[in-house]
């Protein structure tokens, strides 16, 4: 792998030409792709909570450890891994390959200065840092964030072994841990950045134009947040990539397909750039390839359990039949996605099957009407909606839904409808701004008694965080034993054993699936469209986008 | 006698819009003889500012029109030539003042600007030499300062020394003509004799003949040599000053004099003249002040008396008139 | 309509009618005489029929979302097709309009009342009445109408549209205040007021009965401009977002829909009647506007 | 008690300038400056002066639209100079204005009757039917035919509108009427046919007339006696045949020889006065005419001369008398 | 002048003074905790960040001490820190004001190149079929939304044609962020933003130019003999672009903040682009500084204005 992408397309055209049309990669070229929102220019990785942001360093960094179609661990920079009998401790061999742009290795100090960043107060308060609990399972992680302690190093939590090889000592036992949180840990060049404060990282100059990194491109020229260029590294892990440059541009959601259509951009960045019916038409195009991919989110209403109204299981599953969530994924999504009936998505090596005993809830109006009157929620002659059993008043719920979104919007729309036409009074209430609605919904604010939201799922399926019963983004504040004891059995002591854990999860699943806490809608498709000259192997793309992109080749 | 500097015959402006035809000035003659001050007297409306926009072919546009007539000039008829031929005439051959002086000066150029640009398009001076000379007219004319005020902007000055600058605008190039459309309508009467005292002293130092615009009979006492007298955009009378105030011979011409009030006598009851003039774009078949004449006779209703010499330089537009 | 007036016994009993047509009569009438501008009128008057009488042209909702017929192209069932919410578009063209021509004709008229009200005192009084209100309008000036507006529509929240109307009007008011004043302050020199008020007649009858039936012309033909211009914000608000709330159908919000290059390339209907509208709408005002400029103001001669 | 209809003393109006940096008020336009006078019943003063002299200012603090800085008014033996609201209400019914500009006067939006009706409507004397009599009757005498009353000022010709103006100041049966420059817009074959009328209507309704002109012969026509104003001050007062026949000040003198006359006999040996009036802002120490005054002392330029009678009921401001 | 220009700059303070007062209290009436949108909702341990953050800002303290600290702060250029955006908001603002200078002068330009020439071509030869077809054009241009003919420009000369970039301020590539660039970028907004207002101004400068055509002075200047062209050139055009200049001064402060949905559509990142990107977040530190920001550039636009009326017209400076 010689020369740059200018000498190899100038002067071996049509050596190029030829190995295009054999399907070989050919060296060279530029990847002009677009983001639909603007990222901070801070290369940092975590510094900004973004997705964008995100987007665009992930070009640039790498983490410890990857995931395979299935979402099962796969080593990266880490080599390899192993537990100690106690399962408390972690230990993790680098690659002595892996190295940083300019040549120098990536050691365990790199990740070190990652873990202590992460925890540090200076992340967590003046950043607004989202991710300390990615450190925190681990021993001393208190003391870090609250200041005390400066390193995990002096805690006991973060030990070094040699400069490939490093323990990571834990508070208690989890068997989630690796994939939900270590495997996630990005180093950090601390030749570079070790000695600055991290309260000053993010007016550095290094994330203007960061020039030491371990991705597969290198940042070489940020123009604020209109577009960054990016260079291939030539020290890079898994090979230096054959396109030569990368180039982000931002622009409006309006104007991508159009530019994707004419050449002026090669594909978008995220999955969630394009507009449905944009993508529709862009399948059609023959100059274009395109690619849906499971998003790694399910969408879904929520209901606050803790009011008395939805204490019926028998109303949640009425309403789970009510809604015909394949229209929904036809009409706004234009079948780009599939029905949801439990937490995880599908294609999760934890999700629980149809045949495992999971109810799809397929649209059943007969069977919801039939529901709620077992529920003892009667329609009065003459009346169009169902008195509540418990309050003798009509079933009234008001949904709410953030504003910005016209999909969102349509969704809502229908689901309302869809509850109405059961009987029960749904109406839409004042679309909010999202982070005003997630405040509300933090705060047990009055007025909103179901809501929409998209939820994430983690690359591991470990449902803390959303799923306890008092788990910080369990907005429906669902409180539930069994549930809870359920879900400390995946991530207990057995479960190191990944069938065990798999049992553990699918016991989960179906008492969700039974209890219907949530109103499931669907799990959506993220699409990507990009110009028959770039060539990606299908075996880049996985759940909720793409990897390997050193692999990628552009055609001229 | 002097020899004859402008002949105006038959001249008639028009407005001419989609529904209407105002005749503003409809047939007229007038002659003035060389270093002669002719005054034109009439109402307001009566045509005297077209009949001298007339002359110097500024009619407004778009909708003004000179239908016909001819305006001669040292014996060419102005109203033939090219608009470039027109432009060397005005400002050198003939000039113009008008009334308001407030309005009538460019606000945001100096005098100085306002007069050299005389200077330069017409004896093509060099800014310097136009300069000079601008202050030497303006000394002419009486500004004190001149020197200081070339380089002032005409909202510095007082009305009556406005005049002065508009009057030394038009006299820098010393035309054969200058019409001086009411320049002291809008003055005070001490500043009024000022400026026909000034005006006078132009009269006799260059030689202009002027045209003097004016409503007031009291100027044209002071003033005149030859009286032109206006009513709905004719001339109904034309005489030499003094024949005017001793013998007045048209009813209208007649009714105006007995209808002003004196400072030196006292009358008991002001003699008035009934009714009011004809609307300009819609004027009666005869005689155009037959409604509002005492001596009117049923005749003067249907033809249109022509303008005749009655005594030797003396015209009346009047039938009844022996 | 002519009054009659009985003088004295042996007089004329009855008024002749032949010329006592009024100055806005005649106005009027030059209006009557601008041909674009009656034509303009007329169109106009339709466009406001067809957003009324909306549910006697379409039997489709311009609400109810159909899932499962989004997108789809014209039909004889759907005449401009469906949105992406599976609305009737043809529906949504007729309907929006009332959105529209609500918050032009309300806002117009608010404003107009605020500026009349704010401005005629502030020219009739003069002193520090004046003062003060002319302050309030350079403060209202110092930021731009549709930022103001954005930023309170999106800090308060602002979704229902009659809140949005005030929010508009709330922004809008200082350009006719100012005129107001302008007009009252010449009109309130000129001797026919000062013979008002020697006659005795207090602040409101002078305001009502002389100010402000003399400056009707330029009123009115701003009141146009301002109508028209309170067409376009509305347009303008929904493209960002920060217009009449969704799913309400306006042609703003049609348009802000379709406002993708791939929908303007390949859909021309979906953009085409609501932009159409919008812009039909707003040319017939200014040409009304033009006509009522010449027609009050007759020395403005084309 | 005093038989004058009207008295005015030391009449001032200062008009603030203001200037500088903030704005302050850095001095004053003296418009008008002390000025002292009396108007029996049914008697015509005109007041004569150059522009800005501060004629129709007098006027409007008379017809109190203005207030005045400092002086008295007091009309029909009440003292008008503060009075405000209903008071002022009530007796302003009793003096009247007719203005310059036959055009501006007049309401173009409002019939005839609407503008002569409006004194009777706001001041509640007329109502109904009694109205449209009144306005009939009003119209006729002042030389309009009463079916005139339906249409708008702009049918009229200025003659008739200011005919108009005068039947609106009569229709509360004014005592007084203040005519400023009621008469100098008009051309003169109507101007005499409007100076009539007022004669006749003073008469016939015994009228007071303040008559503000600067045209000498007009102000010599109607007047029974004449005020000179210059530069806010009053220089002469008089009957006018004794200020027209024996003019004292030499203002009054100068002013009369620059008026043009309508007469060719003979030629007047003319006063030309050199310069311009000075500004009221800032107007001369002394007397205000020592500037431009052919006959200057120099008294004259650090003392200014009082009003004093110098012939029986002939007043001047002058050190020469 | 100089008493005038300090004069007008004094002047300016209480209005100034007024803004600041009106920003803050309008945020501060905005329902919901400013904390609560600083704070991101999946934090642990919500309620002691909070009360940091409360105490941090200030925001215990009585209304008018937050006032004058949020003043004083912002004087010294502390203008507080995007929450939405995680950046300093000097650092959001001030290339955004740049931006939006830029884009304004561009425009202005353009304005005076097409708008006013067009105007005066119009007014020298009055009711002509050039005249009367150029005003059918200009109330046509003037009715279309603006945002129409932006979307149409885009569309033409960005998307079919790619001769302009449609989206961002500045480009990628090594010319990024030089002049050429920037104007490169803002070509589009700005011509957009100029034929709608050259529609305006070209009537405008119409109706001043035949206006000043029927002036006394004008027709002094023809009875002096001059030609048309100089009659026009030195009488009419001086005096006809007196209300126009003024119309510009004014203009370019409005623009700082006027340009919103324009700006919005070319993804501009101006002044009304951020506002509009801070409304749509609540991100009340960007939308106090971009107001206030806002309305100074219109307070220094009218200045301007001002200060240019003064230059051209005598009667002003002599004052
Ligand atoms: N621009 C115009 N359009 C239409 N008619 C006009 C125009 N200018 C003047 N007229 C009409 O032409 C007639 C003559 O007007 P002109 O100005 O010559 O009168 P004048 O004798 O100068 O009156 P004044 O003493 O008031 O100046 C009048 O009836 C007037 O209405
Ligand atoms: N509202 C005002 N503010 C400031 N100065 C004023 C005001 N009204 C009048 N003046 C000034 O007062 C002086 C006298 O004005 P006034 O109108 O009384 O004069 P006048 O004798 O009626 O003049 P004219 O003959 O021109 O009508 C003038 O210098 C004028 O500029
Ligand atoms: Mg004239
Ligand atoms: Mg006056």
């Amino acid at each position: 792998l010689t020369g740059c992408g200018n000498s190899t397309s100038s002067n071996n055209n049509s050596g190029s030409s030829n190995n295009a049309a054999a399907g070989k990669p050919v060296n060279g070229g530029t990847l002009t792709m677009a983001d639909t929102t603007k990222w901070e220019d801070m290369f940092i990785p975590y510094l900004n909570d973004a997705s964008p942001t995100f987007a665009m360093w992930e070009l640039s960094f790498e983490p410890l450890m990857s995931y395979d179609k299935n979402l099962n661990l796969t080593p990266n920079i880490a080599k390899s891994w192993s537990y100690s009998k106690n399962k408390k401790t972690l230990t993790i061999k680098l690659d002595p390959n892996a190295k940083w742009s300019d040549g120098k290795p990536i050691t365990s100090d790199d990740v070190l200065l990652f873990m202590n960043f992460i925890a540090s107060p200076a992340y967590n308060k003046t950043f607004q840092g989202d991710y300390g609990y990615m450190v925190q399972p681990v021993v001393g992680s208190a003391d870090v964030m609250s200041g005390k302690a400066k390193s995990f190093a002096d805690t006991g939590g973060f030990k070094k072994i040699s400069n490939t090889e490093f323990q990571l000592n834990f508070t208690n036992v989890d068997a989630a841990v690796l994939a939900a949180d270590v495997s996630s840990y990005t180093p950090l060049p601390s030749h570079i950045l070790g000695k600055i404060p991290f309260s000053q990282w993010q007016n550095m100059s290094f994330d203007k134009v960061p020039t030491v990194v371990d991705g597969a491109f290198i940042p070489k020229k940020v123009n604020g947040q209109s577009s960054i260029t990016y260079d291939a590294n030539p020290n890079y892990l898994h090979g230096k990539p054959h396109i030569a440059h990368v180039q982000l541009k931002y622009v409006s959601e309006d104007v991508l397909p159009s530019l994707i259509e004419n050449g002026q951009i090669d594909m978008n960045i995220e999955g969630n750039n394009l507009d449905t019916n944009s993508f529709v038409k862009m399948e059609k195009d023959s100059n274009l390839s395109t690619e849906a991919q499971p998003a790694m989110s399910y969408g879904y209403v929520g209901m606050k359990l803790n009011e008395s109204k939805f204490k019926s299981v028998k109303l949640r599953q009425a309403m789970n039949y009510a809604v015909d969530k394949q229209a929904i994924i036809q009409g706004v999504y234009k079948g780009l996605g599939k029905p949801a009936y439990g937490p995880l998505p599908y294609f999760d090596w934890a999700a629980a099957q149809p045949s495992d005993g999971m109810n799809t809830y397929s649209y059943n109006p007969t069977k919801a009407k039939q529901l709620l009157n077992e529920a003892g929620f009667t329609i009065p002659k003459g009346q169009k909606y169902r008195i509540d059993p418990a309050t003798g008043k009509t079933a009234k719920y008001t949904l709410v839904y953030s504003s910005g979104s016209a999909e969102v919007q349509s969704i809502c729309t229908a689901v309302a409808q869809n509850l109405q036409a059961v009987g029960l009074d749904v109406q839409l209430g004042t679309p909010l701004d999202f982070n005003v609605m997630l405040t509300k919904l933090e705060n047990n604010s009055p007025g909103l008694d179901m809501f929409f939201l998209a939820n994430g799922v983690g690359t591991d399926p470990d449902p803390r965080g959303t799923w306890g019963s008092n788990d910080p983004q369990n907005f429906g504040r669902w409180v539930n034993a069994k549930n809870d004891a359920l879900i400390a059995e995946t991530y207990s002591a057995k479960a190191f054993n990944k069938t065990y854990r798999k049992q553990a999860f699918i016991k989960w699943q179906l008492n969700v699936n039974q209890q219907v806490p949530q109103l499931f809608l669907y799990d959506r498709d993220d699409t990507w469209a990009y110009n028959k000259n770039v060539h990606i192997p299908a075996s880049s793309w996985i759940p909720g986008g793409y990897t390997g992109i050193q692999n990628w080749w552009i055609s001229q | 006698m002097a020899e004859s500097l402008l002949s105006i015959r038959d001249l008639r402006t028009y407005f001419i819009s989609k529904d209407a035809e105002v005749r503003a000035v409809d047939g007229i003659d007038i002659d003035v003889k060389k270093g002669q001050i002719v005054c034109i007297v009439g109402e307001s409306g009566s045509g005297k500012s077209m009949t001298s926009l007339s002359i110097m072919r500024l009619v407004p546009q778009p909708r003004g029109k000179i239908v016909s007539g001819e305006v001669v000039l040292d014996g060419k008829d102005l109203l033939t030539l090219t608009e470039t031929q027109m432009t060397a005439v005005r400002g050198n051959d003939i000039s113009m003042i008008f009334q308001e002086p407030m309005t009538a000066l460019n606000p945001v150029l100096t005098i100085g600007d306002q007069i050299t640009e005389v200077l330069h398009r017409h004896q093509r001076l060099s800014k310097r030499e136009a300069l000079k000379r601008a202050v030497e007219v303006l000394n002419v004319v009486g500004v004190p300062r001149a020197e200081q005020i070339v380089h002032e902007y005409p909202h510095q000055l007082s009305g009556g020394l406005r005049q002065r600058v508009m009057i030394a605008m038009a006299m820098v190039c010393e035309p054969k003509l200058l019409i001086a459309d009411e320049p002291t309508t809008a003055l005070d009467v001490t500043i009024q004799a000022q400026v026909l005292e000034l005006m006078h002293k132009m009269r006799e130092d260059f030689g202009t003949a002027i045209i003097l615009i004016t409503h007031d009979l009291g100027v044209v006492a002071e003033m005149a040599d030859h009286v032109v007298v206006m009513y709905a955009g004719q001339v109904v009378e034309s005489v030499n000053a003094d024949e005017l105030f001793d013998e007045p011979l048209h009813p209208y011409t007649k009714g105006l004099l007995q209808s002003i009030p004196s400072i030196d006598e006292e009358k008991d009851v002001l003699y008035s003249i009934p009714g009011t003039v004809p609307d300009a774009a819609n004027f009666p078949k005869g005689c155009r002040f037959a409604e509002r004449c005492p001596i009117a006779q049923p005749s003067c209703f249907e033809k249109m008396p022509a303008l005749r010499e009655v005594r030797n330089g003396h015209h009346v537009r009047c039938d009844l008139v022996e | 309509m002519a009054v009659n007036v009985s003088v004295s016994k042996d007089k004329e009993k009855v008024v002749q009618g032949r010329k006592t047509k009024s100055p806005n009569r005649l106005a009027f009438e030059r209006f009557m005489h601008n041909k674009l501008a009656v034509a303009s009128v007329i169109i106009l008057v339709l466009i406001a029929l067809m957003s009324i009488c909306a549910p006697l042209l379409t039997h489709q909702s311009a609400w109810q979302t159909s899932l499962l017929q989004t997108d789809l192209p014209p039909s004889i069932h759907h005449l401009l097709g469906t949105d992406d919410e599976g609305i009737d578009l043809f529906a949504r063209d007729v309907y929006g309009g009332r959105a529209d021509l609500l918050i032009g004709f309300v806002d117009t008229i608010i404003i107009m009342a605020i500026g009349i009200i704010l401005g005629g005192l502030a020219g009739y009084y003069g002193g520090w009445v004046d003062a003060v209100i002319m302050r309030a309008c350079d403060f209202m000036f110092n930021f731009p109408f549709i930022l103001l507006i954005i930023v309170i529509v999106a800090i308060f929240n602002v979704s229902n549209i009659w809140l949005l109307i005030l929010v508009i009007a709330f922004t809008s008011w200082p350009g006719i205040t100012r005129l107001v004043r302008g007009l009252f302050l010449s009109i309130r020199e000129s001797e026919y007021v000062l013979a008002a008020q020697i006659s005795g007649a207090n602040v409101w009858r002078i305001i009502f009965r002389h100010l402000l039936p003399n400056s009707l012309g330029p009123l009115v033909v701003n009141a146009t401009l301002l109508m028209a211009g309170m067409i376009g914000a509305e347009a303008a608000l929904a493209v960002v977002g920060f217009g009449v709330k969704p799913p309400s159908p306006s042609w703003g919000n049609v348009l802000s829909g379709a406002l993708n290059f791939l929908t303007l390339q390949t859909e021309p209907w979906v953009w085409i009647p609501p932009a159409a509208l919008i812009t039909l709408t707003i040319l017939c005002i200014n040409f009304i506007g033009d006509g009522l400029r010449d027609a009050f103001d007759p020395s403005f001669v084309k | 008690m005093s038989e004058n209809l009207l008295e005015v003393t030391n009449l001032k109006k200062y008009f603030p300038i203001n200037a500088g940096l903030m704005k302050r008020t850095v001095g004053h336009v003296k418009a008008v400056d002390g000025v002292s006078f009396t108007v029996a019943p049914g008697e015509t003063l005109g007041i004569v002066g150059e522009s800005g002299c501060g004629k129709s200012t007098t006027g409007r603090m008379i017809m109190r639209v203005m207030d005045s800085t400092e002086g008295r008014i007091i009309f029909d033996g009440q003292d008008i100079t503060k009075l405000k609201g209903r008071g002022l209400r009530n007796i302003r019914t009793k003096f009247q204005m007719v203005f310059q500009d036959p055009y501006a006067s007049l309401n173009p939006k409002m019939t005839i009757r609407e503008v002569i009706a409006e004194p009777l409507l706001v001041n509640q004397v007329a109502s109904g039917k009694q109205v449209v009599d009144r306005v009939a009757h009003l119209l006729e005498t002042v030389g309009l035919r009463p079916d005139d009353m339906l249409r708008y000022p702009h049918e009229f010709s200025g003659g008739q509108r200011q005919r108009v103006g005068i039947a609106r100041a009569l229709a509360l049966n004014p005592k007084m009427i203040v005519a400023d420059e009621a008469v100098s817009a008009l051309d003169v074959s109507i101007q005499s046919q409007v100076l009539n009328l007022m004669v006749d209507l003073k008469k016939e309704f015994n009228l007071s007339y303040i008559f503000i002109s600067h045209n000498l012969a007009v102000v010599r026509h109607i007047s029974d006696r004449v005020g000179v104003m210059y530069l806010g001050q009053m220089v002469e007062v008089s009957p006018k045949s004794d200020l027209y026949e024996n003019p004292l000040h030499p203002y009054t003198i100068a002013l009369l020889s620059a008026a043009p006359e309508a007469k060719r006999k003979e030629k007047r040996e003319r006063i030309i006065l050199q310069g311009d009036v000075p500004s009221p802002a800032n107007p001369p120490k002394g007397c205000p005419f020592h500037t431009r005054c052919p006959r200057v002392m120099d008294v004259c330029r650090i003392q200014r001369p009082e009003l004093r009678e110098i012939r029986p009921g002939h007043f001047a401001a002058c050190h020469l008398h | 002048m100089g008493t005038y220009i300090i004069r007008r700059l004094l002047g300016m303070i209480p209005m100034l003074l007024a803004i600041t007062i009106f920003i803050f209290l309008m945020m501060h009436a905005a329902p919901g905790n400013a904390i609560e949108s600083m704070i991101n909702p999946k934090i642990q341990d919500i309620q002691a960040l909070k009360q940091q953050l409360i105490q941090e800002n200030g925001l215990n303290k009585p209304l008018y001490i937050q006032y004058v600290d949020w003043l004083w702060n912002f004087i010294r250029g502390d203008w507080g820190y995007s929450f939405a955006q995680h950046v300093p908001v000097t650092q959001l603002v001030l290339p955004a004001l740049g931006n939006t200078l830029i884009l304004a002068a561009l425009a202005e330009v353009f304005i005076l190149i097409i708008g006013v020439p067009l105007g005066i071509m119009q007014a020298r030869k009055p009711y002509s079929t050039f005249d009367n077809s150029a005003s059918i054009v200009n109330i046509i241009l003037f009715s279309v939304p603006y945002f129409i003919i932006a979307i149409f420009l885009i569309y033409l000369l960005a998307i079919k044609l790619n001769v302009f970039p449609s989206q961002n301020a500045i480009g990628s590539g090594p010319n990024a962020g030089s002049v050429l660039d920037h104007l490169y970028h803002a070509f589009l907004p700005a011509f957009s933003i100029a034929l709608a207002s050259s529609a305006v101004y070209s009537r405008y400068t119409r109706g001043s130019m035949l206006d000043i055509a029927r002036r006394d002075f004008t027709r002094t200047a023809r009875a002096k003999g001059l030609p048309e062209s100089v009659v026009f050139r030195k009488h009419v055009f001086r005096n006809g672009m007196i209300p126009i200049i003024t119309q510009f001064g004014f203009d370019i402060g409005g623009l700082a903040g006027g340009a919103v949905i324009l700006e919005g559509l070319f993804a501009y990142q101006g002044m009304g682009y951020v506002t509009l990107q801070a409304a749509q977040q609540r991100d009340y530190n960007v939308i106090m500084a971009t107001s206030l920001i806002i309305a100074v550039c219109v307070l220094l636009g009218n200045l301007i204005a001002d200060i240019l009326y003064a230059m051209v017209d005598p009667r002003i400076r002599y004052d």
